[in-house]
């Protein structure tokens, strides 16, 4: 039986309300509708009162999961599309990530972003909100990009005492899939080497992993071996893991859907750049989307993001340099 | 502008209906090419919400420098209102010609300079920016004008509609909020959602007028939108009109609505707004049978044409596109050097 | 809990006045400190709303696990509700052993696991972290602790208190939401800030209890405040107590407050409620001028020996601060390299 | 007659409030009161329909000015401090900085933030948001560092068809001095050249040009020459006189008081590293604040944002890489 991504994320919550009577599902249409993407689903069958329906008010579905959390609760917060988040972004940056700092007591929440772009799906339906909120002391930022990692980040996230932006691709849901769930996973803050190479290091997270993936077949063609490391969390960042794979191949290329202005990417290759400036035979390289909003126009969208060949003809371009 | 007489209030009734029956015309359009796979994204139809919508879009005027912000279910407030149906064609499927050039789709579409703000998606945002509109008519001498906004149930519990609805309390601008209590938002009936009994309630809270009304009525819709902008025009201030009706599809075209029980659509409010206009019509004898059925295919060719033009416009080319966000081309930075 | 009879609305008045009392001191000995160069940052006083602040503080349970999260004017309430006066001195005085370590000040300091949720600055955002907490409570079965919410008018114009509020409403949470409206946010009269006759006109539209009433009178406070408490705690969902009042201090102590007219201090509401219950103490010979003066005396005591004690403990020491923000310390980046 | 940094932006809004009928300032306390900082005193005076007080509610405010905009008129937003643009942050993200891209309609609005730490302000009252509005297309975010440039960018942010993010520094407000407004001003999108050097590049804005000049003060005496590059605005970049100082020093510091994960310091490093690779002659440097939320107590606060003394000893370093 193949487990998609969405699965995961379902069974994790799932298996997370079934441990710990302390956490609950709280979010518009998650109850017997089961969520707009159906992660969800069932769930208030099993736990009736634990999974909760909420009005159309981001900001204090946030606060009260951050109230519930400062009360031993473990809420997990779905927003319809990580874009909305905006309005609820005072609480997640003001009151949640500064709680533990400001009180020694901890706000374990988890907000679960369904995150990215789709065909069709526009400026306020497609964002990739990672750069933004690791900006912030105080919050923990998950970007998984496989199946087993949906499953064993989110469960997690959920048993973490910090507050966990967790950026689920929806990209991702239904079409990726795995044979059965993990038994075991990398604990959280270490990033994987995804593939391994000698002629590049190609950094990335969610669903740029997989672009990365397929870049680097295309390239093996040539005789490219592409290393693809797949961050795994964006806050923190597994620099160690980055330095490594950069201390083999001595080239960087870090990937990123979202805008391009002082994002992940920047983060990695300017890590990279002051702690390894000297493991480096070429000058680091990043790739994000374009400056604008992200269009709804499939014929847009596919330039505007990055694909497998825009990573692939970057990755050329850094191994000749 | 109401000019009262028997012969008013029949023109007033047989125009909405046809903005109604082109709305639902054209969205049942858009359905039959969703289903189809000729559509890229959502489809959220405003079906059993035409009379609401287009009594306020209609009798606003856009050549008077009204402003309507239609939302998700308004097609028959906006064509009511003037914007041109090829404006919903083009949009919905992509065509660069449109208004929005491919870049945005579906339902978020405008021409703000024409009183048609762009909708962005995040509910209750819109409220706040009509009145901005108002506030710069009024800066140039414009007490006159008046905006409409829309908004759902569901998009009442939002904090930026507080905001919004309070700020044109304070500023006393001619706003007129219609509140389509569908008695669903996505999934969740109102029950999550509020716990007064109308909406309507909230409007001495904000020291506005407030109506609660039968939505699907629409000789009451055309009524007391019609006083009520009227009032605004006049200087009332903000004016709240809550109509009760029903969600009579699905949130967007991919869902279908199972958990709408069906005994609501018996229930007062539950009924289709278009059928109980065309029977008023036929009571009345506004229209014969003949008549409807010849404006139904007068209506139905107006959608197809629409839609053929459309669809064999180009659709946007990326290598033509600027990629950047700023009017002020020389601040623009490049894309990425990788790029 | 109420327990009738003359002596127990005497002890309750005493009560609540020893608790106002205590709170104008301390704050009257922040203010000269402030004054003198003592105190970094900010300094907001209650002055003038201890009654409305101590009604509600007092009357809630802290044994019981109810909650009370107090904004910038609610030294009374804090107090009353059982802070302890060495974590406002401390807080103010930036001492490391206060709850906030010196790393947030003045009014933004709580201890959220004894029901008094530090408050961040932005208006608003307690209301729904206040419905966690009793959604967290409900969860464990206990639906009959209360919380307590303080705002003002200001806050009353934010998105957030609307989306709490509503959210309250709608979850039935024993929410008691005390709105202190002292006709100015800062200098903006509420001619700026809402449109409506009376803050409480808003509880119908949340399907909640309001009240109105005068935030002066101290009887008047303790009496609703007992009532909507009771009322909460028995399952009838938030309720809504609107104190009319006047602001006598300015905003913070840097601001004069100027544009206050003087005329406001003699209408209804623009009284001292310190020294009104001071007044009805003496009227109903519930305390005598000397108990008052030996009172006054013991409260001044108090004051000077927190604020000397906080005084005299250590400022917090950058070199033994963690530097980190995260609970889960392995998780913590550590800061950059050129650091 | 001396003229400060806040008398400055004040004399900016005087003049474009009278040159232009469509100017005019929306915030809290901004009309009588003059605002919370005094930037707007005596205006409403002045222009008494111009200067309007509002409710406290950011989304609201900068809804209505981006409507009003729309409409050809050129707002001023008066955000008590920056932080509070947190409730304000979907209408800034979604809806100004989109507007033109969708509809063809540009948004001339301004928003002043009165940004960055003082003593005693806490969390709430402290930050800078450059990092944050920068990374989003759609925004222009300037963030003057002099009293000529408080004057001439504002000028010049109110007459710009985009939305602007005005980044006032509260601590500049009152102590930064000069002898008159400017007649010229370089134009936004330049960087400039506040010392020249030839060992090190600093690159900061805002207060942090004048701590990492008097760093370069210190180190001079060690006779050492730094470069301070003033950035102005932190989106657009002037890369290339960050690049044309770098090819001159061959080092390069960051310096911002943001914090440190993916803002101003990270973009500023990952574009030196991509595109002035060998022009380095040691691995580029960063400096931000720390990695929590912005302390309280005097004693914490100090040690939490960079000061002319950690730039100089993180200069000092880099010199010696
Ligand atoms: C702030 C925000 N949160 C969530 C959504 C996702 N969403 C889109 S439509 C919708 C339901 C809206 O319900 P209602 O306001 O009643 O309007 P209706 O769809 O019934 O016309 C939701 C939750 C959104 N658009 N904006
Ligand atoms: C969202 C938000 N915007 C602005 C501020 C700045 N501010 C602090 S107190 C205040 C006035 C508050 O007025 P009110 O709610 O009436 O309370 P009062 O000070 O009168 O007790 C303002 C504007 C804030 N704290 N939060
Ligand atoms: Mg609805
Ligand atoms: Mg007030």
């Amino acid at each position: 039986m193949a487990i998609t991504y969405l699965d995961a994320i379902r069974e994790a919550q799932a298996r997370a309300l079934e441990e710990d009577e302390n956490v609950y599902i709280y979010g518009q249409d998650v109850a017997n509708f089961g969520g707009a993407f159906k992660a969800t689903k069932g769930l208030s069958d099993r736990f009736p009162d634990r999974v909760i329906d909420a009005p159309i008010s981001e900001d204090a579905i946030i606060g009260s999961a951050i109230g519930a959390a400062i009360e031993g609760m473990r809420p997990i917060v779905e927003m319809q599309f990580a874009d909305f988040s905006s309005i609820g972004f005072n609480q997640i940056i003001n009151q949640a990530a500064t709680h533990f700092w400001r009180t020694g007591v901890p706000c374990p929440i988890t907000i679960r972003l369904p995150s990215g772009g789709t065909e069709g799906s526009g400026p306020f339906h497609s964002q990739s909100m990672e750069s933004i909120y690791a900006h912030y002391p105080g919050l923990i930022v998950m970007t998984p990009a496989t199946v087993e990692d949906a499953y064993g980040m989110l469960l997690e996230a959920i048993r973490i005492d910090d507050p966990v932006i967790f950026c689920e691709h929806k990209l991702l849901y239904y079409h990726l899939k795995a044979e059965e769930l993990p038994k075991v996973i990398l604990p959280v803050g270490k990033a994987r080497i995804a593939r391994a190479g000698r002629h590049a290091t190609v950094v990335a997270c969610s669903a740029m992993v997989h672009e990365a993936l397929r870049a680097a077949r295309e390239l093996a063609e040539d005789g490219w071996e592409i290393e693809v490391v797949d961050l795994r969390s964006a806050k923190p960042i597994d620099t160690d893991t980055i330095l490594a794979s950069v201390a083999r191949t001595g080239r960087l290329l870090a990937v990123a859907e979202s805008f391009p202005w002082g994002g992940l990417t920047s983060e990695i290759v300017s890590r990279v750049a002051s702690e390894g400036f000297h493991l480096l035979d070429a000058p680091p390289q990043r790739l994000n989307s374009k400056d604008t909003p992200i269009p709804y126009h499939p014929n847009l969208w596919r330039v505007h993001r990055p694909t497998w060949q825009s990573i692939a003809s970057a990755t050329r371009n850094l191994i000749q340099l | 502008m109401r000019t009262d007489g028997p012969a008013a209030g029949r023109d007033r009734f047989v125009a909405a209906f046809q903005w109604m029956l082109l709305a639902r015309t054209f969205e049942d359009k858009i359905a039959a090419l969703y289903r189809a796979g000729k559509i890229v994204g959502g489809v959220y139809l405003g079906r059993g919400q035409e009379a609401f919508s287009a009594a306020l879009g209609m009798q606003l005027s856009q050549e008077n420098g009204d402003v309507f912000a239609g939302l998700i279910r308004d097609q028959a407030g906006r064509m009511a209102f003037g914007e041109p149906i090829l404006d919903s064609a083009r949009t919905y499927l992509g065509s660069v010609e449109g208004p929005m050039r491919g870049r945005d789709g579906n339902i978020h579409r405008g021409r703000p300079l024409r009183g048609m703000p762009a909708m962005i998606s995040h509910l209750g945002a819109m409220v706040s920016v009509v009145n901005g509109m108002l506030v710069a008519k009024r800066f140039r001498g414009r007490t006159d004008v008046v905006g409409g906004a829309a908004i759902g149930d569901g998009g009442t519990s939002t904090g930026a509609f507080h905001e919004g609805l309070n700020q044109a309390a304070v500023e006393k601008l001619p706003l007129v909020i219609a509140v389509a209590d569908n008695q669903f938002a996505y999934s969740t009936p109102t029950s999550h959602q509020y716990a007064c009994e109308d909406l309507s309630d909230r409007a001495a809270g904000y020291g506005i007028r407030g109506y609660r009304i039968d939505g699907t009525d629409l000789e009451t819709c055309l009524e007391t939108f019609a006083e009520a902008i009227e009032r605004a025009r006049r200087g009332e201030g903000p004016q709240m009109v809550v109509g009760k009706l029903l969600r009579l599809a699905g949130h967007g075209e991919h869902d279908d609505a199972r958990y709408i029980p069906d005994e609501l659509k018996a229930k007062p409010h539950g009924g289709d707004c278009l059928l109980l206009a065309r029977e008023q019509l036929l009571t009345k004898s506004w229209m014969s049978e003949d008549q409807l059925a010849a404006l139904t295919a007068e209506t139905q060719d107006k959608v197809e044409e629409a839609v053929a033009r459309a669809q064999s416009e180009p659709d946007p080319n990326p290598f033509r596109e600027s990629w950047h966000a700023l009017a002020t081309k020389h601040l623009a930075e490049g894309t990425p050097a990788a790029d």
